[in-house]
């Protein structure tokens, strides 16, 4: 059960009612206009008392949010898409959606983690959870994008990777290990959008960037706040004090530096207006790519280095707490 | 015990964990004198079952003679302000305590067989051997001065993942020591783990398994997902040997598996095949810090 | 049919094969007129099944206008003067007068939606589209062409597999091709392949599995060993689908399944993403042989 | 049925009897002398007469003679060797020995394809078929041997590779291409010894080197003999004849420039005396790496190009048939 799902049905009932309003007023000789009026306004009150200051772990549900736009939702409005496939060993996992694009006619490879948008397309995509298969076809095609001096934009969006059996003995551990090696050579510009779940390592795969944008309500953890209770507490029942506690939000990362740029989202999350959020999106990616391929490729990858190098929190005998904006 | 880790741990350092002077072992029963159980490497004279080894203990079962610590100044803060049923602060300073060491992992110079190393050596006992910032810090401090000093780096893991406590700033050590190792690598130097009883997780997902060579001790469990997880996720139970080093062997993952007692003469040839003459061998001395 | 086509085949030649106006369709039976299934890509228009093609024919289909050929004067040789029921050159002119080609592959330079490209075509017709050592010289050639002239090169493969009759120097062609592919990549050029029907054996265990993007022509049969041979090993019948473009396609093995007549807009839009304003479009040439 | 093992049985038994005469003659007062001297006389004869000049059929039973020393028989007797396992990714082909190694005290990478040396054997490696995991974990070595700029030493002996449903699933032609591009792309020197049979891509994919070493009765062919034929014939019982046309013994290699240097056996073949011909057989690859390793990676490349791009034989306008060798 989504927790925004749940609140949001209430807002619906009163948006149906308002528009019927609309309709019969400008239909027949009734006066609704204040009637109408009072409604927005109790309509913007409780939108406002829902979505004007959201918990972590509602951020947490609307980032699972069934609606939420998903990286094909982002793919599809590229000017170009043409879909690669397959890591040129055993398997196309269609958890993962790459290929050549154009990003308001720059050239670009573009991957994305894919959850479905109904069950049927949740089962063919393993709920968005990639498999070893699946890793290898993204660093191959990071490959391809260095090879062919094409910048990366990668789309996450992902629970996390795939925990079955399977991807045990197809060494999960190597395959992820080979996306975060493939970005951390890539000698092109890398962009990374967190546009729903950030989930753990399965979604760090994907996001280890020179530039880190994430959707005002996307969340990007550590572990799942259910699989953090469950490890700390034994208790998964305890995930929404995990969720307050992993500073998932974007703007906690944003002040760790994890982030570089929120894309703020509508009010009522993502979903509500997908067209503009989307090319709100795709122009800061395409922005942020504007920018990095004004480096030369020893200065990206000074960069990228630094970027990564210094993010963490220690003390030292001499000094204290250096955090990573220090 | 060579003079470093005697000073180290102080010539009158109790045993650790409970203090008593023997042991049972937990796969046969048998009940063991620790100081036995400590001159046959921790390993189980009946059954060959593999206790967890402190991460001094590993070092000195492991170098010639001197250890240099570099990185040990680096010590963990409370970047989330977390607390649960502890602050994390307390749960830290429950560790150091319980472990006699500062943070998840060791790292510094050292002689193994002739041959200089960079040396790192994780340590199950505190946190888990989970990730913070300290132990990807410390291990990143290691991957540079290898690369800066040219020298062959080896790592020993034990991990149970990401750390918690530390959230988002934990996961992204995964980044940054990729990166360390990519610089490493690409200037040319060997770079071997060693995966040791568990290696899961965060770790193993990034250097545990970007090493030129993977070598994984005797009936280690290593994997991504943690074995309840994915029982949980299948509902059903998994068969005994699942994520075992042998089972990695078979499925192609890891170099080699190695039982404890011969981990340091394997290190000594690989590290004579990737190296031979070009180090010096003879008279080799730790490197000095600020060398 | 473009200028250096009928030049290339003389206004008068006769229809390929039996010289019959009509075909039938080998998978529905539909009797076909040639001009039409010709003007139709050689695709049934009732059925969608793929006719193989001839290589003029499918470089007709896929340049824009002209089409200049290089590596024509390589021409076979009998260097194990192998003869079995005929002599090898009794085969070879054989299958000169049947297919109307000097050799198993046609390459040269051409614009594809306004890219100059370096293009290769195997041919089905001649000895099964096997591998020989013209096949290599020619292709070796032209993978040297693409990396001088900074050309992206784009090859369709039919084929067979080595070829018997000249034994060792045959299959030495895959390390051949091999290292022309290799240096051309190291340049940096963008390298396409478009696998037909069949493409098996040493072209599929070489450049055919070398390039960065790699298509695969609608049901077409691509794989290493031979049905038959596989069967044969196995001792039982395939599945219908072993071994076809969209069976390697779910295995992860090629980048995408293109129908025939989607071919030649799919190379164009990949040239694009390759080279983009990289290279002029506008007004392309085909590039001069000895520019 | 082997027809070298069936040959040798008449000549094994009178070798019993010579042996048996000779310790009579030492423990008795009989002079056995010149009837032993006739047997030897005899012996030598048989033996001229069977290995003196093998047909090419018969060389290809040599070379698949079931004692015919092993990859595992050169590889044992290196002055040290490690085996490291694994594709990294599905699996550890047993097919396929790799590791560390020294050779004369030089330190190497050594690689070979290995069949059984009795039934047992035979199945757990395939009968020395190689699948794409033991390709894959092949070009992995020859990587790993450019990255810490140790030679790689390759010991081919295959039918060829590996043509089950499984291995077309997993890829094999692209493992073979990964194994061939890596050996062209290695920044450091590569000697293959043909030591048995030499079978197709199978064998190439080991065996593209600076040097080609070949022993004396091995063979090296585009296809098996019995394949061969099942192609060109549809009868693969006129193998011998295919065996006869296809060029693939030493000598012919030789000829073409394909095996550089050829490795005499002792009389009757490698498994006669095995010891001695693998010590020659690492002495020829020992010296090969000494000249090989004077010149600098791009001469060695260089070289490596040249080598295989002259490879061929053709006619043009203007010119006759330009061999390999010319
Ligand atoms: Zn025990
Ligand atoms: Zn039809």
């Amino acid at each position: 059960m989504n927790l925004i799902v749940e609140r949001e049905k209430g807002l619906l009932e009163l948006e149906k009612r308002i528009h019927e309003l609309r309709a019969m007023s400008a239909n027949q000789p009734i006066d609704l206009s204040s009637e109408i009026r009072a409604l927005e306004a109790k309509y913007a009150e409780i939108q406002r008392d829902i979505f004007g200051s959201m918990s972590a772990w509602q951020k947490v549900h609307m980032a699972r949010h069934p609606s939420r736009p998903t990286s094909l939702d982002y793919i599809s409005q590229l000017t170009a898409f043409d879909e690669l496939h397959g890591d040129r060993q055993f398997r196309d996992d269609p958890a993962i959606i790459g290929g050549f694009g154009k990003l308001f006619g720059r050239r670009i490879i573009a991957i994305g983690q894919q959850r479905g948008r109904d069950t049927k397309e949740n089962l063919l995509r393993n709920f968005g959870m990639v498999t070893p298969e699946g890793y290898r076809k993204v660093a191959r095609l990071i490959e391809l994008g260095a090879h062919l001096a094409l910048p990366v934009v990668t789309f996450v969006d992902t629970k996390g990777a795939d925990p079955g059996i399977a991807s045990e003995e197809r060494a999960q551990s190597e395959a992820i290990a080979s996306c975060l090696m493939a970005l951390v050579d890539a000698r092109v510009p890398v962009v990374s959008a967190i546009i729903g779940e950030g989930g753990s390592g399965g979604a760090l795969a994907l996001a280890l960037a020179d530039y880190v944008v994430m959707l005002e309500h996307s969340t990007y953890s550590v572990a799942s706040p259910e699989g953090c209770a469950a490890i700390l507490w034994g208790d998964a029942g305890k995930a929404e004090e995990a969720a307050a506690r992993l500073k998932l939000t974007s703007e906690d990362l944003r002040g760790f530096g994890i982030v570089d740029e929120i894309v703020p989202e509508p009010i009522g999350g993502a979903h509500r207006d997908p067209a503009t959020l989307i090319e709100r999106t795709l122009r800061v990616v395409d922005a942020a790519l504007a920018r990095l391929s004004g480096e030369s490729v020893e200065e990206l990858l000074e960069a990228r280095y630094r970027k990564y190098r210094r993010i963490g929190a220690w003390q030292s005998d001499t000094m204290n707490a250096v955090t990573a904006r220090a | 015990m060579p003079e470093w880790l005697s000073r180290r741990r102080g010539s009158s350092a109790p045993p650790p964990d409970d203090g008593a002077l023997w042991t049972k072992c937990p796969k046969c029963g048998e009940v063991l004198y620790r100081k036995d159980l400590a001159a046959n490497y921790s390993v189980c004279p009946r059954c060959g079952y593999h206790f967890r080894m402190h991460a001094f203990d590993r070092i000195s079962m492991i170098v010639d003679s001197d250890f240099v610590e570099i990185g040990g100044s680096v010590l963990p803060g409370n970047p989330l302000g977390w607390s649960d049923k502890r602050s994390y602060e307390q749960k830290l300073s429950a560790d150091r305590e319980k472990s006699q060491l500062t943070e998840g992992v060791v790292c510094g110079f050292a002689t193994l067989s002739g041959f200089p190393v960079a040396l790192g050596v994780m340590d199950f006992n505190f946190r888990g051997g989970t990730m913070g910032t300290v132990v990807g810090e410390r291990l990143t401090l290691l991957f540079e001065a290898a690369r800066d000093r040219r020298l062959p780096c080896i790592v020993f893991t034990a991990s149970g993942g990401a750390r918690m406590e530390e959230g988002m700033l934990a996961l992204m050590q995964m980044a940054k020591t990729t990166a360390a190792v990519a610089r490493m690598r690409n200037a040319g130097n060997f770079f071997c783990t060693v995966l040791t009883d568990p290696t899961t997780g965060g770790v193993s997902a990034s250097f545990a398994f970007e090493a030129d060579v993977i070598v994984a001790e005797a009936r280690a469990v290593i994997g991504f997902a943690g074995r309840r997880v994915i029982e949980q996720t299948i509902r059903q139970k998994l068969p005994e040997n699942f994520q075992t080093a042998e089972f990695l062997l078979e499925k192609g993952h890891i170099d080699m598996v190695v039982e404890r007692q011969e981990i340091k003469p394997t290190l000594g040839r690989l590290l004579d095949y990737a190296l031979g003459d070009k180090h010096e061998r003879v008279d080799a001395k730790v490197p000095e810090l600020n060398a």
